[in-house]
């Protein structure tokens, strides 16, 4: 039984680093409409920025963060001035395209500053068992992970507020219900889009760091997407917390599934899983845990 | 030449509903296979030939494979390279456990069951829609690529887990060199090309093109949801597995099912958002940029005599950029700009 | 398609326009890969090529015969490495030898090299079944294959364990890369589990691996006596971190020579101290890099970036790979003239000649980086020698002083059997080359 | 010239109030009879207990203010939305488990009120689609555009192209619909409807947003399509002007509910009419 509360728990932490990543999608999607192809792009980029600045300047982690997270704003700026504003009011599609050829831009711009090399990101607390957990419970957990679950409850719980109380996050509200209706009223819909991808920026450096902590900063972060997707499937392109619980469910079924069916089958299947997984519940449910109810009128 | 439609008069519903109706358009395309046909294999080099024409037509297949389902049907999918993989691994099989069967033949079993693995993974297209249904379409992509890796049948209990292709035999004549295997695929493209585009404009194609654009009014038209949607599929796995076959066959002779990964789903998924969704014209023009680019960059990157690892970054940033680029510029793709260019030179000189 | 026609013909001119340069000089194309997921592994393999190959032409190249090189980008790509190798073959009076470092690539490219008469060496990877000259007559696995490098891994952990017979009720676990790569192997671990009785485990870890939770959670239930870490990639360092998150003993694991580099390593922080991994180089320094490091770096001509990764485990590839090709065209010029440029045809007599014996590597500065090479037409390998090297946080140690040979009889004979296969499908009669 | 179009070319320029009911043929049988229909959505009640019947030949109006559920309505009868209760009978079989495909093939056909054109596609094909439930070919067939494939796609476009002459929109058969103006849209949907050479066409305000001319044109249409081709049509219109001119019998809806019921002169002078929708007393 301890050994299923283990595999419970160690699949939920992964599905908490998932919904990280998940978050900066769901962030520009609602706001945009936009699916950001770059975003695992971006979590590279954020990390190996991170790691660069603090290897090339000799500075230490505290003072290297606040200059990526400025770099990351001035990415999100750019990249609604570059790239969004002058693809406005184009289709989906057109849109998604272009946020592939960012990623291509974002990668090489990346390994162009810093170099392809892999580096190591050490954060203030290492990856081993939680020994309070060994010896009162017997259960053994990372002490990393709980880290980064706080941590990435920290971040939803600020975005949350921000959200909700400030301004900006109403007009960002507005401007995710109806573009137009929200232009119609005044707000500036192009510095909203410009404060959510610099919003997504330090999201996907919040990924980067953990992420890269946890595998190392290589060019591999930018795959950390494809686990994100599923996640969005389950949880809706558009709902935050549906990306949470999204993220935890796929995090627990694919770890249990490994362990318990995998063997059953040769193994291996985590990978087509949760997709087969969010499949069948997307064919019952076709919004999504927390998508709204898509009614088509004629 | 002088572009000019006028003075061509339309007599007959059949001549006004032909793939190209203005003459010199049919002049052009015949004029074009005709050196596809007898100049390039002459003319070109084997390098040509077996490096960038080759990829570039199995790649133009399978986009125009993957346009039928999204640029014409409206359904859009992640799993280009999954149907080229089913494609490819059944020829082989049908060839190695089939004695004497025709080359051209298992092609159309690989691509028929791959169109069987497009009908089973397009089934939820009839529920899920959208980028819903792209992050679905995944599940193929991973699921078959795994079924290939875990199923020793399937590669022939081949130790090193890839399949070599067998070489290309029709009627006793060995499709060996570059420019043999160039005009089969070649043959094999243009002929899959002009069924796509009969389709297209026939009642099959404006069925597709109907649940895509609306589907609810082309069901109370009296188009069954189902049945086109599940054609669209399987047409377009049936398009995919015969490009994957060839990829394969024609090109890269042993493989693994890695080299069916999702990066070439992507990349497929690239050629028809830059050369045109919904367009024929379009996949060809798409496979011509992704193909034709990343080499171009290099070339031009290593004549500039930069550190490799800069210039090789600095390609991957203009590839983006330009992708960038085009989308500003035209919005739908390398065939609309290549539409605007001819409806200019068509009224030219009086745009008015 | 006016447009695609010129496009088409500037490449055409590019590659065309090389063609014309004169052929004095030894060339050989390098598809190589310097962006992308594997770009760390590629820009120090083909760095260390580079670099070699430069200490060669400052001393005056092969008995006055220069080498020239020239790199493309294949992004670790099939389809581009297709490219490159087509683009690069007939520049400069045609290629020589290829080297891609890429299964796929080398996939991609198997069945044109006979045609086009250039040998390709896969050092370290690719079918293992290619050592057989007969079948493969273009196509060199030099220094040791997979197969190899399984039975030398069980013969290690066999004497770690004091004797192969204590190998007999113990549990190893095969956690692999689930593609053709991680299951390469299988064939030689299962059939020494059945002859030495222990158990084999086999855990797959979906590509591209970067999240392995529940794999060390099965192998953390099972209690192995040993991991093998048959890994590529960004797998290998979730692997030993995923391992420590665990409580793993990173003692107990032994990965593959692709397991087994820097790039694996340090990303883990201290978490891989104690992990060791397969090699064919002993890790350590050399005249020949203390010479690179002189010459070439000190005068600002090196081909890495960072003067630091000189020796590290990829370079060190890198510069063994150009070792042997050096010497294969030194054995071919003896043969078909010296200070003359040889063709591809006498270059793959001269890799198949190979005797890269303990007194020839003395000469070179590399006495011990690898093992002694040498190949014939029944034995494209050369060796199948490997040593067993150890990370200490800081650096990779080598901790068994002698090279290890694991059950040859085994891989023979299953290369033989597998070969044979080959050969019947693609109707090849085996026959050395003359 | 087709012969139609010079019989309109010869006719007096038509107003609203020049077309009579006179010339038409007269209405025949009941050819679509609805009794108590109720439809809801979750809680909401769209329809409540409704029954009509619509005669041949005849142009049957649904009029009511919006959300009166003249849009369910239709959808009911053409099979997109399945009532709760209530039973249809079309030409005097009671149909069960309707769905749109069944209704078209039934020959119902119709217009919708946000016009639902297929915007990629040219005015000629959208048109074709029209004819889709009477093409027999397969798709292999038509891949390879060979002989009888070939032969049918041609006498579809005949036909197609007949309905272009008598919509005359000869000129834009080529453009995509989704540049051309909103008039034109609402004709080409028309003929798309007309392509299937339905018994019963369902149009969903087809005058709605359109300028006097344009609106006297489809006027004019409407009633040429009933004539000629004798086929029942049910409209939803707002303009009262139109419904009583044009339509022989009126369904007054409110709230889903069922108010009135009769010739546009009945219907004028019902109380409850006036009350709910109409606001003025009849003459």
């Amino acid at each position: 039984m301890n050994f299923f509360f283990e595999v419970l728990i160690g699949g939920l932490l992964s599905g908490v680093m998932y919904a990280l990543v998940a978050i900066g999608f769901v962030l520009i999607y609602k706001a945009s409409g936009v699916f950001n192809f770059a975003q695992g792009a971006m979590v590279y980029f954020a990390a190996l920025t991170c790691v660069g600045v603090m290897d090339k300047l000799g500075v230490s982690l505290w003072i290297a963060l606040p200059i990526t997270v400025a770099v990351m704003i001035v990415l999100g700026l750019a990249i609604e001035r570059v790239v969004l504003r002058p693809l406005v009011n184009q289709p989906e599609i057109t849109l998604f395209m272009a946020t592939i050829g960012l990623a291509f831009f974002i990668e090489g711009l990346a390994q162009l500053m810093f170099g392809a090399q892999v580096r190591k990101l050490e954060l203030p607390i290492e990856d081993v068992p939680s020994q309070y957990l060994m010896d009162n419970y017997n259960i053994l957990v990372s002490q990393f992970d709980i880290m980064a679950a706080a941590v990435c409850g920290l971040l939803v719980t600020t975005l949350a507020l921000l959200f909700s109380k400030t301004r900006v996050g109403r007009a960002l509200r507005a401007v995710a219900d109806d573009h137009q209706a929200a232009l119609a009223v005044g707000i500036p819909l192009q510095r909203i889009w410009a404060v959510l991808w610099a919003v997504a920026g330090i999201v996907a450096l919040v990924a980067g760091l953990l992420w890269g902590a946890r595998n190392g900063v290589q060019f591999a972060l930018t795959f950390v997407a494809l686990k994100a997707l599923p996640v969005l499937i389950l949880g809706g392109f558009t709902s935050m917390p549906g990306a949470i619980v999204g993220g935890l469910v796929i995090g627990a079924s694919e770890k249990l599934a490994e362990v318990y069916i995998g063997p059953l089958v040769g193994g291996g299947i985590e990978g087509w899983f949760p997709y087969v997984l969010a499949l069948l519940f997307l064919l019952v449910r076709p919004e999504g845990l927390f998508g709204e109810k898509i009614i088509r009128r004629i | 030449m002088l572009y000019r439609e006028a003075g061509q008069f339309k007599t007959s519903y059949q001549a006004d509903g032909q793939i190209f109706p203005i003459l010199q358009d049919r002049i052009a395309l015949l004029a074009m296979l005709a050196v596809a046909v007898v100049a390039v294999p002459l003319l070109a080099s084997p390098y040509v030939l077996s490096a960038i024409l080759i990829p570039f037509l199995i790649f133009s297949l399978a986009a125009l494979g993957l346009n039928i389902l999204t640029g014409y049907a409206g359904q859009l999918s992640l799993g280009t390279a999954a149907f080229m993989a089913v494609g490819a691994f059944a020829s082989y099989n049908f060839i190695l456990r089939i004695p004497g069967l025709p080359v051209l033949l298992a092609f159309v079993l690989g691509g028929l069951s791959a169109a069987l693995v497009g009908i089973a993974f397009g089934l939820p297209s009839l529920r899920i829609r959208g980028f819903y249904l792209a992050a679905a379409t995944l599940a193929t992509q991973f699921f078959v690529v795994w079924c290939l890796t875990k199923i020793p049948y399937l590669t022939n209990y081949s130790t090193s887990g890839v399949i070599t292709a067998q070489p290309i035999v029709i009627l006793g004549y060995a499709f060996d060199t570059p420019d043999r295997k160039y005009l089969l695929v070649l043959a094999v493209v243009a002929v899959m090309a002009l069924l796509a585009k009969n389709m297209i404009r026939s009642n099959v194609g404006r069925s597709w093109m109907a649940v895509r654009d609306m589907d609810v009014a082309a069901e109370v038209i009296g188009f069954r949801l189902m049945r086109t949607k599940l054609l669209a599929f399987a047409v377009s796995s049936f398009y995919c597995g015969v490009a994957g076959a060839l990829y394969a066959y024609a090109y890269l002779g042993t493989v693994e099912p890695e080299a069916y990964n999702l990066d070439l789903s992507f990349r497929i998924l690239f050629m028809i958002i830059i050369g045109g969704v919904g367009s024929v014209l379009g996949s060809f023009l798409g496979a011509a940029f992704i193909v034709l680019l990343p080499v171009l960059l290099n070339v031009v990157a290593h004549s500039l005599a930069l550190p490799t690892s800069v210039a090789s970054n600095l390609e991957l940033m203009v590839f983006g950029a330009l992708i960038i680029f085009f989308l500003i510029v035209e919005p739908h793709g390398l065939a609309r700009l290549w539409q605007i260019g001819k409806e200019k030179l068509r009224l030219w000189p009086f745009p008015h | 398609m006016k447009r695609l026609a010129s496009i088409i013909a500037c490449i055409t001119l590019a590659a065309s326009g090389a063609a014309i340069a004169q052929p004095a000089d030894q060339y050989i194309a390098l598809p190589s890969y310097r962006v992308g997921p594997y770009a760390a592994g590629g820009s120090g393999f083909y760095g260390g090529i580079i670099d070699y190959f430069n200490l060669v032409n400052l001393s005056g190249g092969v008995n006055g015969v220069k080498i020239s090189w020239e790199e493309c980008e294949t992004e670790y790509n099939p389809s581009r490495g297709v490219e490159c190798y087509e683009r690069l073959k007939t520049k400069n009076g045609g290629a020589t030898l290829v080297e891609p470092l890429s299964t796929g690539v080398a996939y991609g490219i198997l069945d044109r090299l006979a045609v086009d008469k250039i040998p390709m060496t896969m050092i370290g990877y690719g079918r293992s079944d290619a050592a057989n000259g007969k079948v493969f007559p273009y196509v060199f696995p030099l220094i040791t294959s997979y197969w190899n490098q399984a039975a030398a891994m069980i013969k290690y952990l066999g004497d770690k364990e004091g004797g192969m017979a204590k190998l007999k009720g113990k549990k190893i676990v095969h956690l692999y890369h689930d593609s053709a790569f991680g299951k390469e192997p299988l064939p030689v671990l299962e059939a020494l589990a059945k002859q030495h009785g222990f158990e084999l485990i086999k855990i797959p870890v979906t590509p591209p691996g970067s999240e392995q939770q529940s794999q060390w959670l099965q192998i953390r239930q099972a209690r192995p006596d040993h991991v093998i870490l048959w890994g590529w990639g960004s797998m290998n360092a979730v692997a030993i971190k995923t391992a420590q998150r665990n409580g793993f003993p990173r003692e107990k694991i032994l990965g593959v020579w692709w397991a087994g580099s820097e790039e694996d390593t340090v990303p883990t922080g201290d978490a891989a101290k104690g992990y060791s991994a397969m090699t064919f180089n002993t890790p350590g320094n050399y005249p020949v890099l203390d010479e690179i490091r002189k010459k070439l770096y000190d005068a600002g001509k090196g081909n890495m970036s960072d003067p630091a990764r000189i020796g590290s485990v990829y370079h060190m590839r890198g510069v063994s790979a150009a070792i042997l090709w050096v010497e294969a065209i030194r054995t071919a010029q003896e043969k078909f003239g010296k200070g003359k440029r040889i063709t591809g045809e006498q270059m793959r007599w001269g890799l198949e000649n190979l005797n890269v014996d303990e007194a020839r590597q003395k000469a070179i500065g590399a006495f011990g980086m690898l093992p002694v090479v040498k190949t014939s037409c029944d034995d494209h390998e050369g060796s199948g020698a490997v040593k067993v090297q150890q990370w200490d946080g800081k650096k990779w140690n080598a901790i068994t002083p002698n090279w290890i040979v694991g059950d040859k009889a085994l891989t023979r004979k299953l290369l033989e059997e597998s070969s044979a296969a080959y050969a019947a499908e693609k109707k090849i009669t085996p026959a050395c080359a003359k | 010239m087709t012969e139609d179009a010079q019989m309109q070319m010869n006719e007096p320029e038509a107003h609203f109030g020049a077309v009579s009911t006179d010339g038409r043929r007269p209405t025949g049988p009941v050819i679509l009879d609805l009794k108590n229909i109720s439809l809801s959505f979750g809680g909401v009640r769209a329809l409540t207990d409704i029954s009509f019947d619509v005669r041949q030949h005849e142009i049957r109006a649904i009029i009511g203010p919006n959300g009166a559920g003249k849009s369910s309505m239709l959808n009911v009868i053409n099979g997109v939305y399945r009532p709760q209760q209530g039973q249809i009978a079309y030409r005097g079989e009671v149909r069960k488990n309707m769905d749109c495909h069944a209704a078209a093939k039934s020959g119902i056909a119709r217009t919708f009120q946000n016009i639902a054109l297929f915007k990629g596609m040219t005015v000629l094909d959208n048109i074709m689609t029209g004819r889709n439930l009477k093409m027999k070919s397969n798709f292999l067939m038509q891949a390879l555009y060979w002989g009888p494939a070939r032969r049918e796609e041609i006498a579809h476009r005949i036909k197609a192209e007949e309905i272009i002459d008598f919509l005359e929109i000869q000129a834009i058969r080529k453009t995509p619909v989704g540049r051309l103006p909103y008039g034109l849209q609402k004709r080409v949907e028309l003929g798309r409807a007309l392509a299937a050479e339905p018994e019963i066409l369902l149009l969903d305000e087809p005058m709605a947003g359109m300028n006097v001319e344009e609106k006297q044109d489809m006027c004019r249409f409407i009633l040429d399509v009933n004539d000629q081709f004798g086929t029942t049509i049910v409209l939803i219109e707002h303009d009262m002007g139109v419904v009583m001119d044009i339509s022989d019998r009126v369904v007054v809806l409110d709230y889903g509910k069922k108010i009135g019921d009769g010739t546009p002169d009945e219907v004028r002078c019902n109380q409850d009419v006036i009350n709910a929708y109409l606001g003025v007393a009849c003459a």
